[in-house]
């Protein structure tokens, strides 16, 4: 938004997790930055914009916004009437990302890729996209997917790219892997709510980087700050 | 503030838990009297029982530990829609007469004064939780007559009650304020309930943009016990990420 | 059906699978044996009916049926028309059935339930009830549970019961534990094609055993024949 | 039979298979020239390398080593209705004319001379799959003018072209006999396109029970090769579950 690079933003909450505003956005849609268009959405409907996506269904079915003001400052959510109780009931329409980029632990090389902790809703928005790539830490070979295939989400054949890179995800964490980098969400309610600071943090830290490596290198002590702590799992038996 | 609605919880109940104050009031509830509490976090982490202080609602420490994780879809499906909640916390910049939540704009939705960052899963646990439990700073600007943008129904919705919507959930049972309890009556209107001590019934008047009725027998809450103050300020959130004093 | 306690059948395939047909089905259905009501979906209709159930939906959306007898055999196939592109789509309506009874590897005293494996339908079947039954090979402490929660199907607020008992799968298998006794269902198909084979069989080992252990004491050479051998997946680290 | 389905599969492709005769042409085409086949199970078995032949479409054998298990919801919605599966392969008591199959009764469907196990997953198969191919024995009563009861959608259903139908695939693009292979022309009327080697063009139309056309140049289908005969003998049937010869 701050880059302007966004036109039009499709959400359902914009919020710093856990820390406050999110001042570029604020400033768009208060009227002091560049404008921004919205389509609005609770989580559960945006939820369901996936799961339709991913089903390849035209809309999604929902018991919600009943009484709210959501369904008049935004158009697309609609109702449906149940074929055999005459209920009416909320629709939103489908939702097929161009690309879906998510963040996983690991993968092999066709894109098999295996997520743990939590999950979103990663595995819905890669079967609606017509591209999915996927940032993991761990390249792995296709045997160590095959060993637990009850930890796949997302199958290689909905994969068109698989990136390899670690700490990724940062400032975000990467469930056994790394920590969140909470400092880093902190500082940006001060860098954000300032324009001249955020030109000057994307200049250092996006325009000027050649490469991911030469962003963490701007992190010194970030691996040993955040690295996880090692707490594995027992595993299970498949054989029959 | 956080004692208070960590007294509404009863033990064994499963509860759909936001960051901030609703977090620490359910991880109070479970150091204390709740034990069996089911904390349901909606991005996707069942029954967790979180070693720090979760810093997001997608915080790792909700899962690690947890009985179980599912995706999003399943959070909302399966156990929101499907009435498998039975608290559910929603937190606002606005709450009005009738319980009704604002996150979303003050002002015009199109022309806003104020943008908020919008429902997130809040709508959707206003409709569906058997019962809801508000928490927010008692002030008027937060309390009027009738919120700007109604992003979570209460009991009286733009003028339909909240039955004939069709509503699943029993909607705001309580607000709790850091002044005051208000609670719904039986028309769904808010009433006060009970004052903090020391507080005056007039301070609590001033911070509502209603006609402010009160219950027949207007209770004083009881302040939070040494054990209480001692889990919050030292184990619960020992860097004061939320807690004040 | 045999037995006499099936009234009627909701089902979407019949058959003994890789065997053959089940005999009993085939003459209630063609009038030689009890009488039995029928209620026709495909595989994806019941599944499809079991995720209306889970999400407390009075129905599910699908393609699925143009151009088939089905809905002329089922008048609950019907269509509803999308509120965003007009077509028209199958429904079926939601199956929420008083008991369901999963069979699982692991469970804790609380029914939180671990299945790896095929996944089938059980947890929307779970989410659908109004009462889930657990039967499980093993019971195991919480801790066991929470070390690996995103193995976890079926959370314990869902569950009424677990019930603790080992090869209580048979003559089907339990991934992990043990295998078909696929010599069982070959030797059904002799036994179900004749009814008094069948009525000697329920006998047997149906009312004459107290309990499933007299049942499996029925079964010499099992355990050993039908035991799993050991094939143990690697555990994923937790930390953070 | 099993050898000329499984040459019609190409690597890469994504199968969704049946138990069976299906299952055995795809793991011999994964022996040879289609290594990389990713083979779907209906159970939700995604890549399975099925080290013994499966018993049922649930054998613990399309698990183990596989790339992925999901539930049987994201099979049929992800995978098959969100147009992920290139080829189904089909089978059944009756396929007519227009390539329709019965897999539910024999006879009427209230009072049915033989009752058949019903859809399965089939009706959705053939529907969805890009396209499908069909294995049947030919026989005059299995290869009727139109079959009693419309299972699984054809190329031209009680009259309605599948294309006015709305279905996504392409439909049985062959079907697969023990002495010949039909394939569906322009019209989706299906023709005679090739037999096997001995087989008279007379034997081919007894079984058939519509006059059947025959495409311009007859094709003679080529025996199994001695790698394929020793493959499915010895390596992927050797106790003859499924294989008569």
């Amino acid at each position: 938004i701050a880059a302007g690079c966004a036109r039009k933003l499709v959400f359902s909450w914009a919020g710093n997790p856990g820390v406050g505003s999110l001042h570029a956005f604020r400033r768009a849609v208060e009227g002091t930055g560049p404008p921004l268009e919205l389509e609005e959405y609770s989580h559960f409907g945006m939820v369901a914009r996936f799961q339709a996506g991913a089903a390849r269904l035209p809309f999604w079915t929902l018991r919600d916004y009943a009484g709210t003001d959501l369904p008049t400052a935004n158009p697309l959510i609609r109702t449906v009437t149940c074929p055999y109780t005459a209920e009416q009931l909320a629709t939103v329409p489908a939702l097929n990302p161009d690309v879906t980029i998510v963040h996983a632990q690991r993968a092999d090389r066709d894109g098999n890729t295996q997520i743990w902790g939590l999950l979103g809703v990663q595995k819905e928005a890669a079967f609606a996209s017509a591209r999915v790539i996927v940032v993991v830490e761990e390249l792995v070979d296709t045997a160590v997917i095959r060993a637990d295939p009850n930890r796949t989400l997302i199958p290689g054949l909905v994969v068109s790219a698989v990136v390899v890179e670690p700490w990724g995800a940062h400032p975000s964490y990467a469930h056994g892997y790394y920590d969140r980098d909470n400092a880093f969400y902190v500082a940006w309610e001060a860098i954000s709510r300032d324009e001249k600071k955020l030109a000057a943090w994307l200049e250092q830290y996006v325009y000027d980087v050649p490469d991911r490596a030469g962003y963490l290198a701007l992190l010194a002590g970030l691996t040993d700050r955040l690295k996880a702590r090692t707490q594995v799992s027992a595993g299970v038996n498949y054989g029959f | 503030m956080v004692a208070v609605a960590a007294r509404e919880l009863h033990d064994g109940e499963v509860v759909f838990v936001g960051i901030g104050l609703p977090n620490l009031a359910c991880n109070l509830a479970r150091a204390t009297h709740a034990p069996g509490l089911v904390l349901i976090y909606e991005s996707g982490a069942v029954g967790a029982v979180p070693e720090r202080l979760p810093v997001s609602i997608g915080d790792p420490a909700l899962v690690t530990g947890s009985l179980m994780v599912c995706g999003m879809a399943d959070v909302f499906q399966c156990f929101l829609q499907n009435g498998r909640i039975e608290v559910g916390f929603l937190g606002g910049a606005q709450v009005d007469r009738w319980g009704n939540i604002n996150t979303t704009v003050i002002g015009d939705y199109a022309h806003p004064k104020v943008r908020l960052p919008g429902s997130g899963g809040a709508s959707e646990i206003a409709a569906h939780a058997h019962r809801t439990l508000v928490m927010a700073k008692l002030d008027r600007r937060a309390f009027p007559e009738q919120v700007d943008f109604l992003t979570s129904p209460g009991h009286r919705c733009r003028g339909i009650p909240r039955r004939e919507l069709g509503l699943p959930g029993a909607g705001p049972v309580k607000v709790i304020t850091d002044k005051a309890v208000l609670e719904a009556d039986g028309t769904g209107e808010l009433v006060l309930m009970a004052v903090y001590p020391g507080v005056r019934l007039d301070d609590v008047r001033a911070g509502v943009g209603w006609p402010l009725r009160v219950r027949t027998t207007l209770l004083e809450v009881a302040p939070p016990g040494a054990r209480e103050l001692q889990l919050l300020r030292e184990v619960l959130d020992p860097q004061r990420l939320y807690l004040k004093g």
